[in-house]
C-alpha cells in the first residue's frame, strides 16, 4: 500500500536542473538513452559533451530537436519530436537497437517512474489508476532499458501530486524491472541505490536530511558527505 | 521476377477474415498509411493486428477499429499517455467493454518475436520481463546465474511495410527512423507487401545498400511521398 | 553397414548432365541455393532462367563466375570463386544469409551427399574415411539448408567410386539432417522420396529399371511413367 | 570520442592468454589479415579461436597454430575438403594429436550463438542439427509439433573484424561479400578490434548505409587495401 504523506510540503528544484543534476552525473565517452519526460530535458544540457544519444526508434548520436526547414518526418524520436542528426549518425532498425540495449551496450538509461523500491525495483509502465487489467498498458521500450542498461537513473518528482511517497519500501505499481536503479534523481534529492539500502547523497537548498525523510517511505542511510545538489 | 502490383487495393484484396497483419511505421517515419488505408475498404474481419501502437498517432489503424474489423491487438505501446485523451479513443474504449483481446509485450521482445520467427528460430530466452507481469505463463531458464524468460515467435500471416525504393526483386532501401518495425515484420510474414515512395529499376539500387532483400517481399506497390508533420505524443 | 554391390557397372550421364537435369526440374520464381560440387554445375543452365540464386556466403541474384577484369577479392561465392553481380543484386551478413535459410525462404537448396536413405535422410558432412571424431568435420551451411530449404534436391553419382551404395536403407555414415531429401538426381537415374519410399522416376540412356535396382540398395518403386532422363 | 588507434600492434597488446577471439572473413573477403599478423607477433597463448576456417585459405590463423598459441577452435568448415591436403595441415595434424579440442557448429547456428549473444539472447531453439551429432548434449523442444534444439549465446573476449570504411565513432561499412561474419562477430565480443581500409571522417559515412553501429566497436585501426587473388579452395 502507499502510504500518503502530507500534501506536498516542499519547494524542490526545477525539471530542467533535475536534468542538469543527471547530465553532470554521466560519464565522458558514454552511451546514453534518455525516456520520456523530464530525462528528455537531459538533452538540453550536454551540447559539447563527449556523449551520444540513442534514440531506440534506431538511431544514434542523435541530436538537438529539428525546427523549421530542418525538419523531416523520417528523422524522430519516441516522442515523434523531429530531431537532427550530429556527425558520426547512424541509423538501424527497432530490432538492432533492443539487441545493442539488452546486449548491455547502453551505458546509461535515464528513465521516469511511477515508483521506485528502495532495493531499486523501478515501476513506471502501468498506473492502475488507468484501471485496466493488470498485464495491460504501454510497455514500451521501458522493460528491455530497465533491465539492458549498465546503469539506470531514475528522473521524477519526489512525490505524487497527491502527496504520495514515490520512494516506496515495496513497489505498489506493477513493476518494470527488479533491482536495476542505481541512482535517484528528483526535485528535492539524488538519492544512491546501494546493497545496504538508500543512500541519501545531495539535498535541494533550503532542505534537510530529515525533510527529505518524511517524505521518503523507507529510512534513509544519510551521506557522510551530504551536500546540496550540484549543479 | 516482377513483385510489382499496379493498384494497391489490388495488393490487400487476398487477405481473408481472421488474418494477423503486422503493420510497421511509428508515428509520421515509416507507416504504410496507404495500405491500411487500402485494408480499411476491403473490409476484412476478425484481424489481428500487430503494430507499436493502436491509437496513438495511427488514426488509419484507428479506423480498422471504428469499423470493427479488429479482433485482438499484439502491441507495446497500446494507449494515449493521457488518461483524458484515451477516455475518447475508440480503441481504449474497445478494450474496455472487451470488444477487442489485448496482448502487450516490451517493444525489444515484440519485435524479436517477429525477427525469430523470420529467422527460423522457434523460440529464444530474454532477460526483459523478469519479475514483472509479462513473466507470466512462460517457462523460465537459468544461464550463468541470470534469469531469462523463454519468448516464441510471431509469424504473421501478411506484413505492410513501407520503404523509400524498392524495385521489382523486392528489395528495399529506408529512410532514417521510418526504418523500425518495417525490416522485421517484413521478414516476419508469409506474405509482406511493401509500399514504396518509389519503384526504381533492378540494379539501381546499390547492392551494399539494401536494407532488405527481395527474398523477404512478395509484393511492392508504389504510393509516392506523402507529408506528414511530426509533433509530440 | 554400407553393402558392396560390384564395381561400378554402368555408365550414366556427364556431371554437367546431371547438372541440367536438375535445371530443368527448378520452377521459374524461385530462390535457389547451391551446393559444392555437381550442384554449383546448375549455375551454367539457368542463363535467362527467371531464378535467384543465393550465396549462403551473403548475396542474393549471384551471377556467373567473373573473369579478368571483373574479379573482386571482395566478390566471392561460398568456394572462394570470384562471382559477378546481376541486377537486383544485394548484400547481406551471413547471419542474414541463414536466417533467411531457416526461415524457410529458400525454395530450393541443391546439395551433394555421401548417402541418402530411402527416408530422405541426408549425409553428407563427414566421410568416417577421414578417421576424425564422429562429431568434427566440416559442417558448413549444409546443415541449415537442408532443414530450411522448401525443396531439398541431392545431386551425385549413383555409386561412390569403389561401387559401394550411396542410396541406402539406412545411412551409415553420420546425417546432415532427417527426412529432407525430396529428389535424387545421379548419373543413372532420377529419383523421387516419396512417404511410400523412392521412386525412380527416369533412368539413363540405355539403362532399365533392373540396372538402377541393382545399383540401389532400398527396393525401388518404378514409377508407371517411367522414361529416359529428361535433358 | 575517438576509437582510432595509431598501430595495430598498440591495438592488440592487452591480449591476455587464454582469450577468445573471433575472426571475421571468408577466404579473400573480410579477413583482417593484419590483426591476426599482429596476433602472432604479440604471442598470447591458450587462445580460443573462433572463425570458420582454421586452415583453408587462411595461412596467417595457420601461423597461430604453428606456434602453439591456440588451444581451442571454435568454427564451421575446419578442414580441407582434400584429405591429402589435410594431412599436411598443420591444423588437422595438431587436432589429430590431440592438441588442439575443436568445436563445430553448423554455419547458421556458428554465426547466430554470437548474434544472440550481442543482443542479450541467453539461448535459442533452432531446427538445424536435430538427428544428428550436433544435438549430442543439447536440450530439445518441440514447439507447433516440430524439434528444436537449445543453442546458446557466444561472447568472445575480443573480435577481430575487416570493414571497408570507418570512422572514429567505430562505424563501419562492409564492401560486398566481405561482409561475411564481421557485422555479428563485432557485436557479440566484449572488445572489437576493426581494422578498416581507411579511416573517414565523422559525418563522412552516410548515415543510413553505416552496415556496423560504431556502439559495437571499441578500437579502430587503418590498414590501407591490400589485394588478394581468389581461388578455389
Amino acid at each position: 500500500m502507499v502510504v500518503k504523506p502530507n500534501k506536498k510540503k516542499f519547494e524542490g528544484i526545477a525539471r530542467e536542473l533535475i536534468a542538469l543534476r543527471i547530465a553532470n552525473d554521466l560519464q565522458d565517452g558514454s552511451y546514453v538513452n534518455l525516456g520520456i519526460g523530464i530525462p528528455t530535458l537531459v538533452s538540453n544540457w550536454i551540447e559539447g559533451r563527449d556523449l551520444v544519444l540513442q534514440s531506440e526508434i534506431g538511431m544514434l548520436n542523435t541530436g538537438p530537436l529539428a525546427e523549421g526547414d530542418n525538419i523531416d518526418q523520417d528523422c524522430i524520436n519516441a516522442s515523434c519530436q523531429p530531431v537532427t542528426e550530429l556527425p558520426g549518425c547512424c541509423y538501424f532498425s527497432d530490432c538492432e537497437s533492443f539487441a545493442m540495449i539488452r546486449g548491455r551496450y547502453m551505458d546509461v538509461a535515464v528513465l521516469g517512474a511511477l515508483q521506485v523500491s528502495e532495493k531499486g525495483d523501478l515501476a513506471g509502465w502501468n498506473n492502475p489508476d488507468r484501471g485496466f487489467p493488470e498485464h495491460v498498458g504501454n510497455i514500451g521500450g521501458s522493460m528491455d532499458l530497465a533491465v539492458g542498461a549498465k546503469k539506470v537513473i531514475v528522473a521524477m518528482e519526489h512525490v505524487t501530486t497527491k502527496g504520495d511517497f514515490k520512494i516506496v519500501k515495496k513497489c505498489s505499481y506493477p513493476v518494470t524491472a527488479i533491482g536495476v536503479v542505481k541512482l535517484i534523481a528528483t526535485d528535492l534529492a539524488l538519492i544512491e541505490v546501494t546493497d545496504n539500502g538508500l543512500v541519501l547523497k545531495e539535498v535541494a537548498p533550503g532542505l534537510t536530511a530529515e525533510d527529505v525523510q518524511s517524505v521518503t517511505e523507507p529510512k534513509l542511510i544519510i551521506s557522510p558527505d551530504l551536500r546540496e545538489i550540484a549543479l | 521476377m516482377d513483385k510489382v502490383f499496379a493498384s494497391i487495393d489490388e495488393a490487400v484484396k487476398d487477405i481473408p477474415d481472421g488474418a494477423s497483419i503486422a503493420i510497421g511505421g511509428f508515428f509520421t517515419a515509416g507507416t504504410p498509411v496507404e495500405l491500411i488505408q487500402a485494408l480499411a475498404r476491403h473490409g476484412a474481419k476478425n484481424l489481428t493486428i500487430i503494430c507499436q501502437q493502436m491509437g496513438p498517432g495511427n488514426e488509419d489503424v484507428t479506423k480498422l477499429v471504428e469499423q470493427g474489423q479488429v479482433k485482438k491487438a499484439i502491441c507495446n505501446y497500446p494507449f494515449y499517455r493521457s488518461a483524458s485523451r484515451g477516455a475518447n479513443s475508440p480503441f481504449e474504449i474497445a478494450v474496455r467493454a472487451g470488444k477487442i483481446e489485448v496482448e502487450v509485450y516490451p517493444m525489444g521482445t515484440f519485435i524479436e518475436k517477429m525477427r525469430a520467427a523470420g529467422a527460423g528460430i522457434a523460440g529464444f530466452y530474454t532477460p526483459t520481463g523478469v519479475g514483472t507481469v509479462v513473466e507470466r505463463g512462460k517457462e523460465k531458464k537459468v544461464f550463468n546465474g541470470r534469469t531469462y524468460l523463454l519468448e516464441v515467435a510471431l509469424r504473421p500471416d501478411y506484413a505492410f511495410i513501407h520503404a523509400w525504393k524498392g524495385d521489382r526483386f523486392g528489395n528495399c532501401m529506408y529512410r532514417k527512423t521510418a526504418q523500425n518495425y518495417n525490416p522485421e515484420m517484413g521478414k516476419a510474414a508469409t506474405i509482406t507487401i511493401a509500399q514504396v515512395e518509389k519503384v526504381v529499376e533492378a540494379g539501381e539500387l546499390d547492392p551494399d545498400k539494401v536494407h532488405m532483400p527481395g527474398i523477404y517481399v512478395q509484393r511492392v506497390v508504389e504510393v509516392g511521398r506523402r507529408t506528414y508533420k511530426p509533433g509530440i505524443d
